[in-house]
């Protein structure tokens, strides 16, 4: 491990030569990442790409993904680009690379051996599109992530869950104590990747490849499904009481000991890092909701749009390399609270879940998410159905499940 | 004979042709053409970018099969109808009470013309915070001891349009109050003497006499209250986001949301051109019968 | 009105008795049910108008400590104005920590010159409409009536295509065009309303005496339409100044306006919402267009009667 | 007959020639024609006034004339010269509105030399002028006022001076005193008459006030459904209107009408109606009459009142009402079951329900087509 370190600082230093001593070249790096941890983290990239002599200008718009990428794409699209841009890999920019907008890294990518580093493998089949390399995965984004506050357990008299069911069934206790068992934002992508980690939890990887990668809509609509539906339905009822729209909002009512637990991606662990707080101790978390030890892997990436300006072009190359490199990808993901994308790294300073997450992605315990799998017309029918399956508790899980197997069925 | 050649169609009129170049442009390139590029793109499968690869109809009963989009559009009557009903009701009868010669009518004024120097994203952040649950108005009734008092319309999915309508009258009234006391004013007094001699009470003299004569002045308040409800969008962005669930959903925003975050411009494209059919079905005959055939002797 | 004034004229009818008759000005009462209901219901509804704005003012003086004991409505116990310090010019998004200061510049440069071209085009399509009617500049003038309900979102996409064709796309000059476009259908309609409303035999005599179509403009119409001119830049001052769309779209973060930038502060959440300062961002970047309402909201009434109300 | 031929060689005044010359002029708005090809030549020095209610398209005619309506069909000629495409300015005319058409921006003195300003005149040129204008009007001291304030006759006589610095050949009037109070309006009347002596200059004049028409007018269009009726000197039109509307439009109070029939006995024409018979034998017939029906008109002021016998026609009447105007009295009698009226002078008033003699001599009436309308 550590002779690859070396290797890739070796590396580091070549490239940064042969990118020459740029005179500082600004290039807009435009993201959503804004929250607390998030702009931590994305500290970093920039201090990084700064000690390169170039000038990382940061183009942070506020809200989510949805709200960033309209603006991102209709920038590309309208022939403004920015320098690099964030997406989820996996099919976010796929036509933007079709309409050959962006940039094709497949040239450095063989240089700097990305397929050699970037673990798992199916990080950069994200970024590829026939057979070449256009986006750089800088991080691993899972979501299949319980937190649990372990105050609200204490205060509610049950002992902290070891699993969903466990979970489940702890809820009428911190009912009781006045704590909200289970926070789920009001933005609809919340509850549609709750149910996503429901899915892959209570259902198992197989269930969430049948439905999602093969678009099965009868088995969508079948009982095994169906049972995914009823946890679905638990979790709606514990949830009913959440008055907050943000997730990092709603990882606060965590962090508070207001709620009992989030389902949340491992973006959450960033908020409780910044709010101090120590796994193990103030919380807990659960990969795969303690019922199948998965990783999925989804994150983020960098994309990088064609660019006339060659000093612009050349400060690109030296952006993709600094993402990657091993120093840069430690003190991002730290802070991110995601894990690495390389498997050469060491991350001495993760913290307990980031143990248990690299653990997992060790033995090779990894799967696909949704990003990879399907569009993001697909993903927003599956938002507007679950926003509404968890804020109408009046929608029967029938209903509900009969509407799931329609979108799986016209899934594309 | 004729000395002056009878000049061209085409140039007689120039100066105020050319000077209208930028509303031609605007009419034809931005919104016919704007508007016939939406139209073609919604028959094809866009996605992210604009394709020409036809699929007929099919973004069309997609749409109408979207439970998003029917809750949208009952939203949007539900909402159209009250905010007019209501901003036209309440904007008259605050600009009759200013009408009475009353002290401080410049304040007052002022008072309810303010809000609309905000934009709706302030006025939604605002009113969001006013309904917060917990220490907004009900919170306050709440500490206040009567503790059932219950008025939580933005977490309520059955009752959240009624939330933005709030903000919405909020914002909106001032404007028309302003409108309809230019209005008011505008009458001439012999109507009120002649009222009063004949002893028609005031709120008859109001409803029969001044009301109907106030017609410009109402055909301009509908123009601006009605295309604000059609374009309604950043107020429930800014306050509930369509939540909870899909409660608040209102067609503009089922637009924005399925070109831009679905990437489906196909489906976004289909939705604009639904909105678009029934503003043109409403309001085309009668803008011809409003603004196009008068002439001037 | 009154009750006495009601029995009186029998009395003196009856006679002889002029002398009990009411005579010289009529009684009136300051406290007249008429009063008390009118300013009762004045005073109440503005209350309800005021309340959001007190809400505002009092949450951006409190410090986060006091906002979560909870009722908004009570006035700040300690007065701070660190979040109005914060929004202005440290609150974050992303690695910018600058507050809205920056945004606040961008506002001016965007707003002035939209205000501008958007009136000045608007201004001469009411005149030509209203005074120079050529064949089909009604069908024009109604499509531009009916281009005003058309969502702006419908807009945004074939836009963006047009200001990437002309190389518009992203600069300032860009916005301001989009800005004048969305601008021209109710604004041409304010101008056409007024200039119809003016005596057509002005126009006329100009005409004879050999003025042109900008000769008129300028020379007759122009110094005649400051009123409806007053309504048409307050329209625009806070409709551009509050737009968040366009600004979004066709700009880029270096260039965002301050309604972009409270968005972003807004919603930026880092650990908790910080209301006070939220609050006074909001009341910040509402400052300009109120500002204007005060120090011109007679103006704004008398234009609208002058003119922009006739059909 | 009606105007729809020419009548140039009809110039009353001088034969220096044609001034304004319409030749065939018609105009449409959309499907309604407001001129149907109208004919009408003025000569130089005329002062032509057209007459008719609103909506006869007089107005729109003068706008025409003016450039400032663009006709459908004809042409307008101007000195000699077609300006039928001309703009406004270049037609060499001078135009005075009802509503006065100040600028309100500009004093009275930038009101005048507006027009002469924008066509780029010297200075002093401007100067010069302004003061003629303002001699000749009596409004020295108004020159630096703003129109809101003057009163109503000095505006008219500032929108006067307009027309008349810009030193053109013609004058168009637009019902100019139709703004103004009676006395005003009778004063400008008359200095609008002494100006057009001084002047000489051609002057086209629309209004709906006969008084005007009248005492102003060298020749007088009386128009209806834009169409000119009758173009005639005032008293021509006064006496022998060419058709009903055009005697009833003239004269006030309005010419009797009876509806009867024309009859010939012994070979002597009588209008019968009832059991009144009126012998025609003194009236100009204007073509040979057929019997029919027909309408007989007579002026309130061509009857005798209980003057005795020795008129063609004599009759008795009861007295209905009795309207006394000051200088005389209007009594209105029933004369075989139809409104009659009868001017007499106020010495003479009758009481109500009184029957009183009438006679005329119908060599003053006027016989019109039941049916059409026209003069018989």
């Amino acid at each position: 491990m550590r002779y690859q370190l070396m290797t890739a600082a070796l590396a580091a230093t070549v490239a940064l030569q042969f990118a020459g001593p740029a005179a500082a070249t600004d290039l807009e790096v435009t993201h959503w990442w804004t929250s607390g941890g998030e702009a931590a983290a994305v500290a970093e990239l920039a201090k990084a790409f700064d000690a390169t002599g170039n000038h990382w200008v940061d183009g942070a718009i506020a809200g989510s993904g949805g709200t960033a990428r309209p603006i991102m794409i209709s920038r590309i699209t309208g022939g403004d680009p920015m320098g690099a841009t964030q997406f989820n890999h996996g099919r976010q920019a796929e036509e933007l690379v079709q309409a050959g907008l962006m940039r094709d890294l497949t040239d450095l990518a063989t240089k700097e051996k990305w397929t050699e580093i970037v673990q798992p493998k199916s990080l950069l089949d994200g970024c590829t599109l026939d057979g070449k390399i256009y986006c750089v995965p800088v991080n691993i984004h899972s979501w299949q992530w319980l937190w649990l506050s372990n105050a609200a357990f204490k205060k509610a008299g049950v002992p902290v869950p070891k699993n969903w069911n466990e979970y489940v069934a702890a809820a009428p206790a911190l009912e009781k104590a006045g704590i909200l068992p289970l926070a789920v934002g009001g933005q609809p992508w919340q509850a549609s990747g709750a149910f996503d980690v429901l899915l892959a939890a209570v259902g198992g990887t197989d269930a969430f490849l049948k439905v999602y990668k093969d678009k099965d809509a009868e088995f969508a609509a079948g009982p095994e499904v169906a049972k995914v539906f009823k946890a679905a339905d638990d979790a709606r009822k514990m949830a009913k009481n959440t008055n907050v729209q943000d997730w990092n909002q709603a990882t606060n009512l965590v962090i508070t000991g207001k709620a009992g637990g989030q389902i949340m991606g491992d973006w959450a662990q960033g908020e409780f890092q910044v709010a101090g707080q120590v796994a193990g101790k103030d919380y807990t978390c659960l990969p795969g909701l303690g019922l199948n030890e998965m990783i999925a892997t989804g994150g983020d990436a960098f994309y990088f749009p064609l660019l006339k300006d060659p000093e612009k072009s050349k400060a690109q190359e030296v952006l993709a390399h600094t993402l990657l490199d091993p120093k840069t990808q430690v003190a991002f993901n730290l802070k991110k609270g995601s894990l690495p994308v390389r498997g050469d790294v060491d991350l001495k300073a993760a913290n307990d879940c980031m143990k248990k997450g690299l653990e997992i992605l060790a033995k090779g315990n990894v799967m696909p998410w949704t990003d990879q799998l399907l569009s993001q017309d697909t993903q927003k029918q599956k938002e507007d159905l679950f926003s509404e399956f968890f804020a109408k508790q009046d929608m029967t899980v029938e209903d509900a499940q009969k509407r799931f197997a329609t979108i799986v069925g016209s899934a594309d | 004979m004729s000395k002056s050649e009878r000049p061209s169609q085409l140039f007689r009129n120039l100066n105020a042709k050319v000077a209208s170049i930028p509303m031609i442009f605007t009419a034809l390139v931005i919104f016919v053409g704007g508007t016939l590029w939406t139209v073609l793109y919604s028959f094809t499968n866009s996605k992210l970018l604009p394709r020409l690869h036809f699929v007929g109809l099919d973004q069309y009963y997609r749409l109408w099969a979207t439970p998003r989009w029917l809750i949208s559009i009952e939203n949007l009557l539900i909402y159209g109808v009250l905010s007019l009903v209501f901003s036209l009701v309440i904007g008259f009868l605050l600009a009759a009470l200013l009408d009475q010669k009353i002290r401080f009518e410049d304040t007052f004024r002022t008072i309810f013309l303010y809000p609309f120097a905000l934009s709706f994203i302030v006025t939604g952040l605002v009113w969001q915070w006013l309904l917060n649950p917990e220490f907004g108005v009900q919170g306050v009734v709440r500490s206040l001891g009567w503790t059932s008092f219950s008025f939580n319309p933005l977490y309520d999915s059955s009752i959240v349009i009624y939330g933005i309508l709030i903000a919405a009258l909020w914002q909106g009234t001032g404007l028309i109050m302003c409108l309809m006391l230019a209005g008011l004013r505008g009458i001439d007094e012999d109507i009120w003497k002649a009222a009063r001699v004949d002893g028609i009470p005031t709120w008859k003299t109001y409803l029969f006499i001044i009301i109907p004569m106030m017609r410009p002045v109402f055909i301009t308040t509908l123009v601006i209250v009605a295309s604000n409800i059609v374009r309604v969008y950043d107020l429930v962005v800014a306050q509930t986001s369509g939540g909870p669930g899909i409660a608040s959903e209102v067609p503009a925003k089922y637009v924005y949301d399925y070109m831009f975050f679905a990437q489906n411009l196909g489906q976004g494209f289909a939705a604009s051109t639904m909105m678009l059919l029934s503003v043109i079905i409403v309001i085309v005959p009668w803008a011809y019968l409003e603004f196009g055939g008068k002439k001037r002797v | 009105m009154s009750d006495q004034a009601v029995s009186s004229p029998a009395i003196a009818g009856a006679g002889g008795l002029e002398a009990y008759g009411p005579s010289g000005p009529k009684p009136r009462h300051t406290f007249s049910r008429r009063n008390i209901f009118l300013y009762g219901t004045l005073i109440v509804v503005a209350l309800y108008y005021l309340l959001p704005l007190y809400v505002m003012v009092v949450t951006s003086l409190k410090g986060m400590p006091e906002i979560r004991l909870g009722n908004i409505f009570s006035p700040p116990m300690e007065i701070t104005f660190e979040p109005w310090v914060k929004a202005w010019s440290s609150a974050c998004t992303g690695l910018n920590c600058d507050g809205l200061s920056r945004g606040f510049w961008n506002s001016v440069r965007i707003t002035i010159p939209s205000v501008i071209l958007s009136i000045a085009l608007a201004s001469v399509n009411g005149y030509a409409l209203a005074n120079w009617r050529f064949k089909g500049a009604d069908t024009f003038f109604i499509i531009l009536i009916v281009g005003a309900f058309i969502p702006y979102q419908v807009m945004i996409y074939p836009i963006v295509i047009i200001l990437r064709e002309v190389g518009l796309y992203g600069s300032l000059s860009g916005l301001v065009i989009v800005h004048s476009i969305f601008g021209m259908p109710i604004l041409t309609l304010l101008f056409r309303n007024y200039f119809t409303s003016m005596p057509e035999e002005l126009f006329r005599a100009a005409r004879v005496d050999g003025a042109g179509f900008w000769g008129i403009y300028f020379r007759i119409m122009l110094p005649m339409s400051l009123p409806i001119f007053v309504v048409a830049i307050i329209l625009q001052v806070t409709g551009i100044w509050n737009d968040f769309l366009f600004g979004v779209v066709y700009t880029r973060p270096d260039t965002y306006p301050m309604t972009v930038q409270l968005n972003n502060i807004v919603n930026s959440v880092q650990g908790v919402k910080e209301y006070n300062v939220n609050m006074a961002a909001t009341i910040l970047t509402g400052l300009v267009p109120l500002i204007v309402y005060f120090l011109s909201g007679k103006l704004f009434v008398r234009g609208i009667a002058a003119g922009a109300v006739k059909g | 007959m009606n105007a729809n031929g020419s009548i140039a060689a009809n110039s009353s005044k001088g034969t220096n020639g044609t001034s304004v010359s319409i030749q065939n002029l018609s105009l449409n708005f959309g499907a309604i024609s407001v001129l149907q090809t109208l004919n009408l030549d003025v000569a130089e020095g005329e002062f032509i006034v057209l007459l008719g209610p609103s909506g006869c398209g007089k107005s729109t005619l003068l706008n025409c004339i003016a450039g400032l309506l663009d006709v459908s069909e004809g042409r307008i000629f101007i000195k000699g010269k077609n300006v039928t495409w001309e703009e406004p300015k270049d037609r060499g005319i001078g135009m005075v509105f009802q509503s006065y058409a100040l600028y309100p921006q500009m004093t009275v003195e930038k009101n005048l030399s507006f027009g002469l300003r924008v066509a780029g005149l010297a200075k002093d040129e401007i100067a010069k002028r302004i003061a003629r204008a303002a001699e000749i009007l009596q409004i020295e001291p108004l020159l630096h006022r703003k129109p809101a304030a003057l009163s109503g006759g000095q505006r008219q006589r500032v929108a006067i001076g307009r027309a008349l610095v810009r030193d053109v050949d013609v004058f168009l009037f637009d019902e100019p005193l139709s703004n103004l109070d009676a006395k005003l309006r009778a004063e400008l009347r008359v200095e609008i008459k002494l100006l057009h002596r001084k002047l000489e200059n051609t002057m086209i004049y629309v209004t709906h006030d006969q008084i005007e028409a009248m005492t102003l007018a060298d020749r007088i269009a009386v128009m209806k459904g834009g169409v000119i009726q009758q173009l005639d000197a005032p008293q021509t039109i006064y006496n022998r209107p060419v058709n009903r509307f055009v005697a009833g439009f003239l004269g006030s109070p309005a010419m009797n009408f009876l509806d009867g029939r024309l009859e010939q006995a012994d070979g002597d024409w009588h209008f019968v109606v009832e059991d009144v018979r009126i012998p025609l034998a003194t009236y100009a017939f204007e073509k040979n009459p057929v019997p029919g029906p027909a309408v007989f008109g007579i002026r309130p002021e061509h009857v005798a009142f209980n003057s005795g016998t020795g008129w063609p026609f004599a009759a008795t009447a009861n007295v209905e009402v009795v309207e006394p105007m000051g200088s005389d009295t209007l009594v209105w009698l029933k004369l075989a079951g139809q409104n009659f009226t009868v001017r007499v002078t106020a010495e003479r008033t009758p009481n109500n329900a009184e029957a009183v003699g009438i006679g005329f001599d119908p060599m003053r009436a006027s016989l019109f087509d039941a049916a059409t309308g026209n003069r018989l």
